[in-house]
């Protein structure tokens, strides 16, 4: 009785360990089936779930997008774009993620890159690898100096607030109050805003920092209401806070008391724009990429965007579309024989003919130097939309 | 002064918006004492359908909020006949896994249908905007959920306390076996108490999405929220909840408006602070033995 | 007197609900000591101050002429306070040799160096533990020492209920109503434990099953709505005329 | 047969062979140790699912032997994870140190917030005080961007060589070598400590803290004291974490973290010290696979885990699997009566 006892806990625990480490080798040899071939391989590293699916979602779509458009061979190679997903900014997870794929899948490009933590975690892995690594959205001005390896085709948070305070200077607002969300990215843009509007003379004259979980922004705004500035400079997450603190906005009356709300263009992204509604109509913002913009390649990224996704797309997609055209031009110009250090030297100072209208890779930052467009929200079709009505040609990440 | 009354409205219409969105919960955990934290599932599924009826069967926003109370309340007696029964007296913990199963499910569920981006819902202009009162801006939206708020909290109490119905609540809730003795049908009863919180927290999901957006992460997002009012509270009890939400409430406004530098500190800080002085919620009662 | 278990104008009320009142129970070394009463006397409640999971509103307790009203309970098993549950309170998926042994491991770990209390295993305690065996074979437990407490017929589960308190190796034992749902028939062997404690254990026992209590107690109290009634012999108590009222009722 | 013999020989061997290590045990481990050789690029992988699974050994304890349910573990596993990385990150690289430093941090947060737990209330209270602390904590670092860099994660993490001999490579063979052996030392320790007395007493704390008090254990005592353990081990894990990839984001102290771990445990199974890592395995496995075939639907498949996991497979899967072990016992019995 006591050895069958005994034999039972041993079997319990062989079984375990049998089905654990069988699994275990299953699940790690299905990964060792990647033939090397005549293909390009684009490791996409993003958010496919979770609270930031939607990251993920217009990134891969605009990479697809760029790939309809453009046939997915090039110099006589396949394209291959193999997805990863972060699930949010879990830097140990996106390093892991990118590890794998320069040692397992081997890839040739590593691109996506939703979060600056992401992209600052996997810094040192593409240096060691050599891998030249493309940054589809993340914003933060560093990211480019901690690897020779990253070029980016998004957008800094300088670059597109500073603009935003030189046109409310130009316009005639001198006492303006900023708004927003507390963390990295609503702190730098906080400092960019009010660098650049002091500059000229012009005065900030409060501050709020509004926490990144909070359904309710009543008395920030209430604060910005006793206030009286002449506009408010607002950087919110995109998404429910954007549309909560919109909402706020004109429910309190801000709009019509003539209190102007100027912000960027991630805060009136162009995804969210109909579930904004009204609220956001007459909105100021500064940005690189409307829906509304109008030119031919738009046109081509729209329609080969809605094949992927029945949904708006946004400037994110704009930025996987671009830097899937980056990386064909650079598989073009290497005749498909990729080497990182030759790869950095086509992307350096590379240009693109972008849906958002021309851009260039600064051969000195690796950073994207691009027009910043002022547009106002119009109600166009039954449909909101950024309608762009000001450039500013050519500018260049003032962050660094 | 003004400044004070307009701080104190906005903090009784947040804990009213509180209020709205988790006495239904309230009603599970604390009178059947499931764990429920699928709660934001019912609450969000409420939104969906509101967005839904309002925008394709072009249905009115007031008189779709009873249709969303019903079609919630009925369809949760689906889930509650083939998963919840099965785990009544199973562990919390055991109840907590088959609730985060359940949202983990509805999100996938929902954004397979609506896709992951945000939903627009609009209000009728009648209840946007505000009333200038005595030179105090009071929002109306804020004013009609408060209304709603005030309705709840009297059904409810009514409800419960003064009819027959509410007795068989009671007394299942006490002693279940006693219960069936008297020729109460304790299964019945639960079932309705099931549905009667579903279908709050669906009320609740379609009231709250105005103000606090509507996603596929909506039930994971808010779950927080819900529990903190609800164990603050004290389960089970209407008057605890309602008192926690406008106390929770108050406290976030007003420290958000006069120390907005630990805006997100606040209602976390204010619920350890008051479970550690009343463990058992607010009005909660302890479990007699 | 040297009393070894004592109360003083103990005294115990929830709100306006008076559930102790003026309590000054005795007991001395090696009693036999019985708590009777109607349903809702006190008695557990009783129980709960004597072992500290309630604290008393005034009035004091003492064992072996120490004060131990602000003594948390886990001290006062420490010092020699035991009990049994009226309910069934056991460790349903330990075995009764683990559940013993721990409770004998608790009692000594004062006197277990820190890597055996921590990081050895329990097997390395085997005198504890032979005491343990020991322990459970005088309680006619030793065939089922080894199974899950859950899948122990409720009699012997009883007989678990008195083992653990008196793993303790305790001064003074509380018995709340220790044959309480045991049916008729199985109850002799729970009289016959009861019987061969050993003398130096005093005991209070709370019992509603008058034939165990004549047989067992060498005095009785009866308490009403928390108030001592009387306290006396065996045949003292059963010619009160107030105590055949409680129990009988004002007609006979 | 000497009865006396028989006597002694029956409850003491079956005491001893619950404390020895199991074949299967030992082939768990050195399983592990093949994994280096066998699976040389996936060594981050698994270096990482041995971490969440040492993480998750330290909620076992906690939960499973303790019975706090909590849902801000993640507050310990994320102290660690910073104490480590700011010591890297302003001149300390060396490794061992580095873990020694988070273990105590982590022990001197766990030791006291174990008081705000010994206040009573029911199951839920504690969940939302942990909750609670965990999103307040996160809070902090999130605010305090000067010194942990906020959402955007703290940079300059440098890890020097371990024993300064051995550095951490793009292939991950020091980081895994190392994880491994520090996961081992750990789980050692933590086996060694649930089979003494001092596991006994927890195991019956969870099993029922009215008798566990009436037979004299100082319960709020041992409630602080494995709280603390917990959660240095907690903080060594996030410690290790940090080290490996040589970076700290925020996301170490998100509820997320912490939900995940429960979920986890869980599925592995509580008290039975492999739960943990099984269930990260199985968990971080059944994570990147599926999430690569279609990652949308991820959470699908996970939730549909859960339900049935909380319906048919209480215990997690090595309950699962034990309870198929019975059946095995039941038919051999029959088999040969």
């Amino acid at each position: 009785m006591e050895k069958q006892r005994h034999n039972l806990l041993t079997i319990v625990h062989d079984v375990a360990v049998f089905l654990m480490v069988m699994c275990g080798i299953v699940a790690l040899a299905t990964d060792q089936a990647h033939a090397a071939g005549d293909t390009i391989k684009v490791g996409i590293i993003t958010e496919m779930t979770g609270t930031f699916a939607d990251f993920g979602r217009h990134i891969v779509g605009g990479a697809k997008a760029y790939m309809k458009v453009n046939g997915d061979t090039v110099a006589g190679k396949k394209v291959e774009l193999i997805i990863r997903d972060t699930t949010g900014p879990v830097p140990d997870v996106a390093k892991r993620l990118a590890q794998e794929l320069i040692v397992k899948d081997k890839v040739d490009f590593i691109a996506g890159l939703g979060f600056t933590p992401n992209a600052l975690a996997i810094a040192p892995l593409v240096t060691e690898a050599k891998k030249p690594t493309i940054i589809m959205n993340a914003a933060t001005s560093i990211i480019t100096t901690k690897s020779p390896y990253f070029a980016r085709v998004s957008m800094t948070l300088p670059q597109v607030t500073e603009p935003m305070a030189q046109w409310a200077f130009k316009k005639g607002y001198r006492k303006i109050y900023t708004l927003v969300a507390d963390y990295g990215p609503g702190h730098d843009a906080e400092a960019a805003f009010k660098k650049a509007f002091t500059k000229m003379g012009g005065e900030v004259i409060g501050e709020s920092r509004v926490p990144l979980k909070s359904p309710e922004f009543g008395p920030y705004v209430q604060r910005i209401k006793d206030a009286k500035p002449q506009a408010v400079f607002a950087f919110v997450m995109p998404g429910e806070m954007a549309v909560a603190f919109m909402k706020t906005y004109n429910e309190r009356g801000l709009a019509k008391s003539g209190i102007k709300l100027l912000s960027t263009g991630d805060v009136m992204d162009d995804a969210v724009q109909d579930a904004l509604g009204d609220h956001a109509l007459g909105v100021i913002s500064s940005h690189q990429y409307s829906v509304a913009h109008k030119s031919q390649e738009n046109k081509n990224f729209l329609a080969a965007y809605s094949k992927f996704d029945p949904q708006r797309p946004n400037f994110m997609a704009v930025g996987g579309y671009d830097g899937m055209a980056a990386i064909y031009n650079v598989i073009k110009q290497l005749n498909g024989k990729i080497d990182g250090d030759k790869a950095m030297a086509v992307l350096k100072g590379m240009k693109l003919n972008s849906p958002r209208g021309p851009i260039q890779i600064d051969a000195a930052t690796r950073d994207v130097v691009q027009n910043i467009y002022i547009r106002e929200v119009k109600k166009v079709d039954g449909h909101y939309y950024n309608v762009e009505f000001e450039t500013f040609n050519a500018v260049k990440d003032p962050g660094k | 002064m003004l400044s004070l009354l307009g701080v104190l409205f906005d903090g009784l219409a947040y804990g009213a918006l509180l209020f709205v969105i988790s006495v239904g919960l309230s009603i599970t955990l604390g009178l059947m004492g499931f764990n429920n934290l699928a709660h934001g599932v019912f609450a969000m599924a409420g939104g969906y359908l509101l967005v839904t009826l309002m925008s394709k069967a072009g249905i009115g926003f007031l008189p779709a909020l009873p249709i969303v109370f019903c079609i919630v309340a009925v369809g949760s007696l689906v889930l509650e006949r083939t998963l919840y029964r099965q785990l009544y007296k199973s562990t919390p913990l055991d109840q907590v896994l088959l609730s985060v199963g359940i949202i983990f499910i509805a999100t996938a569920g929902t954004t397979f249908l609506w896709g992951p981006g945000q939903q627009p819902v609009v209000i009728p202009e009648w209840l946007s905007g505000q009333y200038s009162v005595l030179g105090l801006d009071l929002s109306r939206y804020r004013l009609f959920l408060m209304a709603i708020v005030a309705g709840i909290t009297l059904a409810l109490v009514f409800g419960l306390e003064r009819t027959r119905f509410g007795a068989k609540i009671r007394a299942s809730v006490d002693n279940q076996r006693t219960a069936e003795s008297m020729g109460i049908r304790v299964e019945r009863v639960f079932q309705m108490t099931f549905a009667l919180g579903s279908g709050l927290a669906g009320l609740g999901g379609a009231l709250g999405v105005d103000v606090l957006g509507l996603d596929p992460n909506f039930a994971i997002k808010y779950l927080v929220y819900f529990l903190l009012v609800v164990v603050v509270g004290g389960p089970g009890s209407v008057f605890g909840t309602l008192l926690a939400a406008l106390l929770l409430g108050v406290a976030d406004i007003a420290g958000k408006y006069y120390v907005p530098q630990l805006g997100a500190f606040i209602i976390y800080a204010a619920m350890i602070f008051l479970l550690l002085l009343f463990p058992h919620g607010l009005l909660g009662r302890r479990k007699s033995k | 007197m040297n009393a070894i278990l004592q109360t003083r104008d103990l005294w115990k009320a929830f709100g306006g609900l008076i559930v102790t009142k003026d309590v000054n129970l005795s007991l001395a070394p090696g009693a036999r000591h019985a708590l009777i009463g109607p349903n809702g006397a006190g008695k557990t409640t009783l129980i709960n101050q004597l072992t500290g999971v309630l604290r008393p509103s005034s009035g004091s307790v003492w064992l072996d002429g120490a004060d131990i009203t602000r003594i948390p309970p886990n001290e006062r098993v420490y010092r020699g306070l035991s009990r049994t549950f009226q309910i069934n309170t056991l460790f349903p998926r330990l075995t009764p040799l683990e559940a013993v042994t721990n409770t004998i491991c608790v009692r000594e770990r004062k006197r277990l160096n820190i890597l055996k209390r921590r990081f050895f295993g329990v097997s390395r305690c085997s005198t504890l533990i032979d005491e343990a065996y020991a322990l459970l074979e005088q309680l006619n437990l030793a065939q089922d020492c080894l199974v899950e407490t859950h899948t122990l017929a409720y009699g012997k589960q009883r007989l678990l209920e008195m083992a653990l308190a008196l793993a303790t190796r305790p001064k003074v034992l509380l018995l709340d109503e220790p044959a309480a749902g045991v049916p008729e028939g199985e109850s002799d062997e729970l009289f016959e434990v009861l019987n061969t404690l050993p003398k130096e254990i005093s005991i209070l026992l709370i019992e509603h099953d008058m034939n165990l209590v004549f047989n067992f107690a060498d005095r009785i109290t009866v308490l009403v709505n928390g108030e001592e009634l009387v306290t006396g012999t065996p045949s003292e108590i059963a010619d009160d005329p107030r105590v055949r009222e409680v129990y009988l009722g004002k007609g006979h | 047969m000497s009865d006396t013999l028989a006597r002694d020989s029956r409850h003491l061997t079956f005491l001893r062979a619950r404390e020895r290590w199991k074949p299967a045990e030992i082939a768990f481990w050195f399983a592990l140790v093949g994994v280096y050789f066998v699976f040389p690029t996936n060594l981050i992988f698994v270096s990482q699912i041995l971490i969440t699974g040492l993480f998750a050994l330290s909620l076992d304890m906690i939960l499973g032997y303790a019975g706090i349910v909590t849902l801000g573990h993640a507050a310990f596993f994320g102290i660690g994870a910073y104490a480590a990385g700011l010591m890297a990150a302003h001149g300390w690289h060396e490794p061992l140190s580095g873990l020694l430093v988070a273990g105590l941090a982590a022990g001197i947060a766990g030791y006291l917030s174990s008081f705000l737990l010994s206040r009573g209330g029911g199951d839920l209270t504690r969940l939302m005080i942990t909750l609670g602390i965990g999103l307040l904590l996160f809070e902090v670092a999130n605010s305090a961007t000067k010194y942990t860099g906020g959402v955007d994660g703290l940079q300059g993490v440098e890890v020097g060589k371990l024993f300064g001999v051995f550095g951490f490579d793009l292939y991950g063979k020091t980081a895994y070598a190392y994880v491994l052996g520090i996961a081992f030392l750990l789980f050692a320790f933590t086996r060694s400590m649930m089979h003494s007395p001092y596991g006994l007493a927890l195991r019956s704390m969870r099993e029922n803290q009215t008798r566990a008090l009436a037979i004299g254990i100082p319960i709020s005592a041992c409630l602080t004291n494995i709280y603390t353990i917990a959660a240095v081990i907690a903080g060594i894990a996030g410690a290790l974490l940090t080290q490996t990839t040589q970076f700290v984001g925020i996301d170490v102290l998100s509820f997320q973290r912490s939900a995940d771990l429960l979920i986890i445990l869980i599925i592995g199974g509580t008290a039975t010290l492999y739960g943990g890592f099984v269930g990260a395995a199985v968990f971080m496995l059944a994570q990147d696979r599926l999430s690569n075939l279609n990652p949308q639907y991820w959470l699908f498949w996970l939730g549909i885990i859960l339900i049935v996991m909380t319906l048919y497979l209480r215990g997690g899967m090595l309950g699962g699997l034990s309870r198929l072990a019975d059946l095995y016992r039941h038919w051999r019995n029959k088999e040969r009566p």
